[in-house]
């Protein structure tokens, strides 16, 4: 069975290529190596849309997971290729030795396997592991500089991740302990697809209970307010390639789990609504974001906040429920990867020529690097929710369906947008113009990735393509 | 036929405004004269000031433009152009269809705008000191006289100026609140416009003091001549436009004979030497106010036009 | 079908701005852009005058998904199409010669077209989604038009401004078209006519539209932003933001409250007539009180735009009591100063940039004496000032004298807050009008007339024949259509039938072609004739004295009282001449202060005068929120320096709280 | 037999939720570590005693791990590291041990009332089981938070993981029992050998967490 094989292809490429990577001592092969597994893997996912393989016990293939496997790959791949010209100029200038590098590019297909596993996984436990794995080895890669920052934004992640870790377990047992009179023992009571089925007859207040623990658990990966602590650190701290793959991936794998969770809920009738919850969280880490965002004064921590605050709205609109505002919450998950994930790979080539992070030494790049200051003008253009880019749509969907449904809610809503915006175009006035700073070297940047996922960014800006469209409304249908 | 008719009326009445503003000029500085014991000027000096003026050479500052020299040409016309649409001796002439009072006030306005701009175009300081004082004079006098011109046009029901005098012919319209506030704020505003005594001294060239006089300093010969005969014209047309609204009897109806429109001139010279009087009288009673003091007296002119709208807004018959 | 045409002159626009953006570098491609986006404007002007009866609409797959992208070209639409274009194509012209000035052009080409391309968008678009999207696309070209220069400070501040109120309307809008649009999210606009909103939620959007367009119209409490962002732009961008952007506002708050808001009910006039008076007399005050003359352009704008709004507010009043001819002459006494105020801005913003050029000033006080070195240009600047002080043979003056008919009609409204309101709007017009003469004869007079102040405006020389032209035609316009306005009025009878229900009588068919408001014997007014009058007695008076009196001319002097060598800096300045209307109005409104600091006898240091102003919508609105906000922001920052403890009691606190409300929901 | 399975197994589920409160009173790191010993203990026998209930032979890997890793391994590993750091001895709490205890306390009623919501039909050894659960993994926080010292919070985080394994194990027939219980432990082996041996004493004088909080990327 061909498909079968692109489902286990996703996760074994990149497993193979963690086991080679380890082995080879050699930085310029093994960044080659990287691209070309990343590329591969990339290859197997969009495979997936040809033919969609039937849903195993351990693996799972439906219409709301294709969609992120095929995000997943390509902004691996992207990002591999950022990876490459980035490391390379971080070796030149010594901030990293071969020696701390040596494990850098297993640990990346690590995270991607990881990350993979997560996404297909049909089994709840198993997509426990999997997110822990990927957690894990972010932790790694975050401390790899071994500099007093880094390591205190390594430790921190780490201590937070295992507790939130600990917190999703205790409600996967939940879940399983709600399902077993009805589904009976054994592996069956893990199964998505099974539980799907009879979760009209588990307990409601288990489930509950098991929600909330489940939400505060992944929501910690999600970087929701309360929970969000490790987040900027760890954007800040770590090499730049790991945070675009943080803020693009890992924050939308984690949301994807408590979605599935919501999934389940939402087809049980006793159980509370979810909805309130994630409202709330949403609107806090929106708006508590929002004024964060003001006093920053290192780029990449500013851009880890832009982060927490699409979490909150994306977390909002599954919150507020309605076809409407789920498909603007799905279209937002996938676009603020794409630009997030473009604004880190422009970020990341700015700190390298400029040698710094801190906002108020950088000034004028559209006047010293046109391409790099225009994109991170536009990157940030899109992440403020301006169109003609693809998140406009999904802000536009969401504020509307809430006014006209909730008009109380739109206010926080709309003032959390708005701080946000201001916020953002204060420090992309300072940044991008006035007179320049700083040295004015040019910079052998890789331009591609960014260019891929700006242009990506723009077409949603104005034109969905239409099989995405219905696995959206399908998937926003189920949601309720 | 009858429109070459009415053509000739129309070019009467223009001759006729022409003819009449110096000599009102000269009554008024006549009287008030004989009010100070004084013999004063001959009545028809105005006359021979023109004329003496038309034959002086023109000296003309060295940085004046050719605005310089347009724009008295352009000011005497708008005046004139007002000053005929302004039923003098009768109503509906074949003009007085092309614009209203709205546009007769808004003309005065143009020529009031090219005067302040000759005034700052030579670039000394008193050519500024006018203009800017003029200009501000003027920013509460067009206001109050558009709020006259509403209530006028709210009792009359249109703003055509002879369907206006016609209305106050007919005995329609009784005495009213509103038209006496008219009144009283038609006056205040005629005193500022013309620079009449208690807004500014047309006598002097005390430089703290003048107004309309600082802006034509630098104008000389033909120009001169021009601008003045502009100014008495502009006296005229408000004595007449005070007439013409409020003391309208005596105005041949439209379309009446050559006899009832003699007779109509007739009163309208009796009306503009009653109005040469008063003013004479009541410029020699009071003193020139400090130019600030200028805002609150024609404050009080825009207050009593809006309350005089206010009140016909409120109810048809006040 | 045009407006198959109009999306192809769009598409055409940003071709044109893909190309200028990749080829900027090139100096045929930098000639080359002006030219074609003139081309592709006048043809777009061409189309929407040239429309058929019927209104057209056409559905693409983009946009919204499920709904699409629909776009619509109906009467209105074509009214706005004609100014913008008409706008656009002499910006570009403008531009062609104006251009050659720009030291970095690679950041003003690609961004003129999309600016364009943005605005047209607007206009055709039939739903919420495409509507918002060109609407912000339109704000995004024009920001990153005003960051053109931002070498400059205060010019990074200026944009900051401007996308932020920018960002502000359009969530107004959004809110607005949320509520149009229902739960169910149909945002088609023809979904939105079919149902109509309750009163309370038609009264919410109508606040929110006042809100959302008021601010890029530059109403007052929201017009913080224009001052700062029109002049930062190059000059050709200020005269089409100032000339035109505002006019897409107007057409935005038409299309929503007029045709998408279901029937009108009398209170919405209300608050419009009150915020278009205070707007209009405020806008020009402030106008008064600067010295930069690209900001008392952009202010004088605001003056406009609150003229525009009384009489859309007037006629709200009168659609609400179904009184249709009246509403019908107080909307078209809106849309023909909509008409106006593109030519004369346009105009005189592009005076501004021949001044900029020539003079690299933009403060009056370091003007004077222009006319003798920048005839041409002084002509035509002349012309647009006279305009838009509504002197009668000119349009402004036209559109003036329709909005006070309208007035003049409201004593038949019968409610009592409409029959105290529209009075006081009418004064506060009056004010407006006399007060707007004043400040462009203080425009006029300080920067061309006078003695050159400085030694640049004295080297001054005339600019180059693309701009002169460019602004030949738009004074020539002026003229044209103050003498015959009922060309205008009966081209706006389709749009004001569509939108009111009634028309203006025809004025083709009245004698003379004067301009006739309701009934003949009501009131009448002939911009042909009173222009024929007053030239031909100027004319007559000339040829008069010329013949009769004597042609002697001599130069001399001006008269100094005896002063030695009067320099020109003893002539009036811009503050000088608003110092009266300064003490008469200013101390009221901005709480001006005059501070003079005269030293002492004996001491040589020079004396100053320092006049500080103080703008209450600053000072009462916007920094109070920015202080808010930056003392929200210093409070929450702590958060970012717990130790890793306390991060775990917020997880430990949040989890606890979940569980509580668990434990006790019902 | 049935009443008597269940006794045992609430008892020793009842064990593991004292020794957690015992944990809490400790203000000294080697008695805190002792402590930490016998709760290990504790769930070992409680796994294997749910072994033998559940016929479930892959329960007897957990228990082991449980025993010999965390009983026996940790303790004395962190014992070598507390006494060669020579960090002082005095465990700062950031509240003090009566308040500690009383929140302690709270947090238990709290996860009953919530387990209590639980209908019946879920058999009742499960509901209690979970109820221990509950409150063992919300004391293991409340320890973590409690505590200035980093190797306090370890501690706090691994009786959070004690009550996670008793939850497991509480559910009868739960796959992935023993792949979970293998995965936490190599994270708490992760904690205490590579992080602590390797990296922290290289950079800071001092484990106290405090320390490691100043060295931040953004100071004033």
């Amino acid at each position: 069975m061909p498909a079968i094989d692109a489902v286990t292809l996703i996760l074994a490429i990149p497993a193979v290529a963690a086991a080679v990577l380890a082995l080879l001592p050699g930085y310029r092969l093994s960044a080659q190596l990287n691209v070309l597994a990343s590329f591969l893997t990339l290859v197997a996912a969009l495979s997936l849309f040809v033919a969609k393989p039937e849903p195993g016990p351990y693996l799972l293939v439906d219409d709301l997971n294709i969609v992120f496997i095929a995000l997943n790959a390509f902004v691996g791949f992207t990002t591999s290729v950022f990876s490459a010209s980035y490391i390379a100029h971080e070796l030149e200038t010594g901030r990293l030795t071969p020696v701390y590098l040596r494990f850098y590019h297993a640990m990346y297909q690590v995270m991607m396997f990881g990350m993979n596993l997560a996404l297909v996984a049909n089994n709840i436990g198993l997509m426990w592991v999997a997110i822990e794995l990927a957690t894990l080895t972010t932790v790694l890669m975050v401390g790899i500089y071994r500099t007093h920052e880094a390591l205190e934004a390594a430790w921190k992640y780490f201590i937070l991740g295992s507790v939130g870790i600990a917190l999703a377990l205790f409600g996967t047992i939940l879940v399983y302990m709600a399902a077993r009179p009805v589904v009976g023992e054994g592996l069956d009571g893990m199964v998505w697809t099974i539980l799907m089925a009879h979760v009209a007859g588990f307990d409601p207040a288990l489930l509950n209970v098991a929600f909330v623990f489940l939400l505060l658990g992944y929501g910690t990966k999600v970087g929701l307010a309360p929970l969000h602590a490790w987040l900027p650190d760890a954007h800040a701290e770590g090499p730049t390639p790991i945070s675009a793959v943080l803020s693009g991936l890992l924050l939308n794998v984690a949301l994807y789990a408590v979605l599935r969770f919501k999934l389940l809920l939402a087809a049980n009738p006793g159980a509370i609504a979810p909805g309130p919850l994630m409202v709330v969280l949403g609107l806090t880490s929106l708006v508590f974001a929002g004024f964060m965002l003001y006093r920053r004064r290192d780029i990449k921590r500013m851009f880890a906040y832009s982060s927490i605050e699409h979490m909150g709205i994306i977390t909002f609109a599954f919150g507020m429920g309605g076809p409407l505002a789920n498909f603007a919450g799905l279209l937002h998950m996938m676009m603020h990867s794409l630009t997030k994930s473009a604004i880190f790979f422009t970020v990341g080539h700015i700190a390298q020529v400029k040698g710094t992070q801190k906002i108020a030494d950088i000034r004028g790049l559209t006047v010293t690097h046109p391409l790099l200051g225009w994109g991170l003008v536009l990157g940030v253009v899109a992440i403020a929710g301006m169109p003609p880019l693809g998140i406009f749509m999904s802000e536009f969907l969401v504020v509307s369906s809430t006014f006209a449904r909730e008009p109380l809610l739109a206010i926080p809503l709309v003032l959390g947008l708005l701080i946000a915006f201001g916020a953002l175009m204060l420090r992309i006035h300072g940044l991008a113009f006035g007179e320049p700073t700083g040295s004015t070297a040019p910079v052998k940047a890789s331009y591609l990735p960014m260019a891929a996922h700006l242009s990506l960014v723009l077409m949603a800006g104005f034109y969905l393509p239409p099989p995405l469209v219905a696995w959206f409304q399908h998937v926003a249908r189920l949601l309720g | 036929m009858a429109v070459i008719a009415n053509l000739a009326i129309q070019f009467v009445q223009m001759l006729l405004v022409l003819l009449l503003a110096p000599l009102l000029t000269g009554f008024v500085r006549k009287v008030k004269a004989h009010l100070l014991r004084r013999q004063g000027p001959p009545l028809l000096q105005p006359y021979r000031d023109l004329l003496r003026l038309m034959r002086k050479e023109v000296v003309l500052a060295e940085n004046a433009s050719w605005l310089f020299r347009v724009i008295p040409y352009l000011i005497l016309a708008a005046t004139w152009v007002a000053a005929a649409l302004v039923p003098t001796f009768a109503t509906g002439l074949i003009f007085s269809w092309s614009a209203d009072l709205i546009a007769i006030v808004a003309l005065l306005g143009s020529a009031r705008f090219f005067l302040a701009l000759a005034g700052m175009d030579v670039g000394t300081s008193f050519g500024g000191i006018g203009s800017s004082r003029e200009v501000m004079i003027a920013t509460l006098a067009e206001p109050a006289m558009i709020m006259i011109v509403f209530t006028l046009a709210l009792i009359a029901g249109s703003t055509q100026l002879s369907t206006v005098a016609g209305l106050m012919l007919s005995s329609g319209v009784g005495l009213r609140v509103s038209l006496g506030l008219a009144l009283i704020a038609l006056i205040l505003v005629a005193l500022a416009e013309n620079a009449r005594i208690p807004v500014d001294n047309p006598a002097t060239h005390l430089e703290l003091t003048m107004v309309h006089e600082a802006m034509v300093l630098e104008y000389s010969g033909r120009h001169l001549a021009v601008i003045e005969l502009a100014a008495s014209l502009k006296l005229l047309l408000y004595m007449s436009l005070i007439a013409c609204l409020f003391v309208p009897w005596g105005l041949a109806p439209h379309g009446a004979g050559p006899v009832a429109q003699f007779g109509g001139a007739v009163a309208y010279i009796a009306k503009l030497a009653i109005g040469g009087f008063l003013l004479a009288v009541f410029e020699t009673s009071i003193a020139k106010m400090r130019v600030f003091r200028v805002p609150d007296f024609l404050g009080a002119a825009l207050m009593l036009g809006l309350l005089g709208t206010l009140l016909l807004f409120v109810s048809r018959s006040l | 079908m045009p407006v198959v045409v109009e999306l192809w002159c769009v598409a055409a626009l940003l071709a044109i701005a893909v190309v200028a953006a990749v080829g900027a570098r090139m100096p045929l491609i930098r000639r080359g852009i002006y030219g074609a986006s003139l081309a592709v404007t006048t043809v777009a002007f061409a189309a929407a005058l040239a429309l058929p009866a019927d209104d057209s609409h056409i559905t693409l797959p983009l946009g919204l998904p499920w709904i699409g992208a629909h776009f619509r070209l109906d009467a209105l639409a074509a009214f706005f199409l004609a100014v913008i274009n008409l706008g656009g194509a002499a910006a570009s012209l403008y531009g062609i010669g104006y251009g050659q000035h720009e030291h970095e052009p690679q950041r003003v080409l690609p961004f003129f077209p999309a600016f364009l391309a943005g605005m047209n968008l607007v206009i055709v678009a039939d739903d919420a989604f495409t509507f918002l999207l060109s609407w912000e696309f339109m704000s995004l070209a024009s920001w990153a038009l005003v960051m053109a220069h931002h070498r400059e400070p205060d010019n990074a501040r200026a944009g900051y401004v401007y996308i932020l109120m920018a960002s502000v309307g359009t969530f107004a809008l959004l809110l607005a078209f949320g509520l149009l649009a229902g739960p169910d999210g149909n945002y088609a606009f023809s979904a939105m006519r079919a149902q109509t909103p309750p009163p309370l939620f038609a009264g919410i959007i109508l606040g929110l539209v006042l809100l959302g367009a008021g601010s890029k119209a530059g109403l007052v409490p929201l017009h913080v932003w224009l001052p700062l962002a029109h002049p930062a732009a190059p000059s050709h961008v200020s005269a089409l933001m100032s000339g035109v952007m505002t006019k897409v506002a107007i057409y935005g708050f038409i299309r929503i409250v007029f045709d998408l808001l279901g029937p009108t009910s009398w209170w919405w006039g209300v608050p419009v007539l009150a915020v278009g008076g205070g707007t209009a007399t405020l806008g020009v005050l402030y106008a008064l009180m600067q010295n930069d003359l690209k900001r008392v352009l952009a202010y004088s704008t605001i003056e406009n735009i609150g003229l525009i709004f009384v009489g859309l507010g007037l006629a709200l009043a009168f659609k609400g009591n179904d009184m249709p001819a009246a509403g019908a002459l107080a909307l078209t006494a809106a849309l023909f100063h909509v008409f106006n105020h593109a030519l004369f801005k346009s105009a005189l913003f592009f005076g501004a940039g021949a001044v900029l050029t020539a003079t690299g000033e933009r403060q009056m006080e370091r003007l004077g004496g222009l006319i003798h070195r920048m005839p041409v240009t002084s002509v035509a600047f002349l012309v647009a000032c006279a305009a838009i002080s509504a002197l009668p043979p000119l349009n402004g003056f036209a559109s003036e004298w329709l909005a006070f008919q309208a007035i003049l009609l409201s004593p038949q409204l019968p409610q009592w807050g409409l029959k105290l309101l529209v009075p006081a709007v009418g004064a506060l017009l009056a004010l407006a009008a006399a007060l707007a003469a004043a400040c462009f004869v203080r425009a006029f007079g300080i920067v061309f007339l006078g003695r050159p102040r400085t030694p640049a405006a004295e080297q001054a020389v005339e600019v180059d024949r693309w701009s002169l032209v460019a602004m030949g035609i738009l004074a020539v316009l002026c003229i044209i259509v103050g003498i015959l306005p009922g060309l205008v009025i009966d081209g706006l009878a389709p749009v004001v039938t569509a939108l009111v229900g009634d028309r203006m009588p025809a004025q083709l068919g009245v004698p003379w072609l004067t301009t006739v408001p309701i009934v003949e014997s009501r009131s009448s007014y002939n911009g042909l004739l009173v222009f024929l009058f007053t030239a031909a007695s100027a004319s007559l008076a000339a040829f008069a004295i010329h013949r009769l009196a004597s042609q002697a001319l001599r130069r001399a002097p001006a008269w100094d009282c005896g002063f030695p060598d009067p320099s020109p800096v003893t002539q009036y300045t811009a503050a000088s001449f608003a110092q009266p209307i300064r003490r008469v109005f200013g101390s009221y409104v901005f709480q001006a202060r005059e501070h003079v600091d005269m030293p002492p006898p004996g001491d040589m240091r020079p004396a100053s005068l320092a006049v500080k102003l103080r703008d209450p919508a600053w000072e009462f609105i916007y920094t109070p929120i920015k202080t808010a906000v930056s003392v929200a922001a210093d409070r929450l920052n702590l958060l970012q320096f717990l130790t890793i403890r306390s991060y775990l009691s917020l997880v430990f606190f949040a989890l606890v709280l979940l569980l509580l409300v668990l434990a006790l929901w019902p | 037999m049935h009443g008597l399975t269940f006794d045992v197994a609430h008892m020793f589920a009842g064990g593991l939720v004292l020794v957690s409160f015992m944990m809490l009173y400790q203000d000294r790191l080697y008695a805190l570590l002792n402590v930490f010993a016998l709760q290990a203990f504790v769930l070992s026998l409680s796994v294997a005693w749910q072994a033998l209930v559940q016929d479930a032979p892959h329960l007897y890997v957990t228990a082991a791990i449980a025993l010999i890793l965390k009983a026996i391994v940790i303790p004395v590993a962190l014992h070598r590291i507390v006494a060669r750091l020579g960090i002082h001895r005095e465990v700062e709490t950031v509240v003090g041990v009566g308040l500690t205890m009383l929140a302690g306390i709270a947090l238990v009623a709290l996860s009953m009332v919530v387990m209590l919501r639980v209908t019946g039909e879920a058999d009742p050894l499960a509901r209690e089981d979970l109820a221990f659960a509950l409150s063992v993994i919300l004391l293991g926080l409340l320890m973590m938070v409690t505590r200035r010292n980093a190797v306090s919070q370890i501690v706090g985080f691994m009786s959070l993981e004690n009550g996670l394994i008793l939850a497991a194990t509480g559910a009868k027939g739960m796959p992935l029992v023993v792949e979970i219980s293998v995965a936490f432990s190599v994270l708490i082996a992760l904690i205490v050998i590579g992080i602590f041996l390797f990296r922290i004493r290289e950079r800071f004088d001092t484990v106290d967490v405090g320390a490691l909080d100043r060295a931040r990327g953004e100071r004033l």
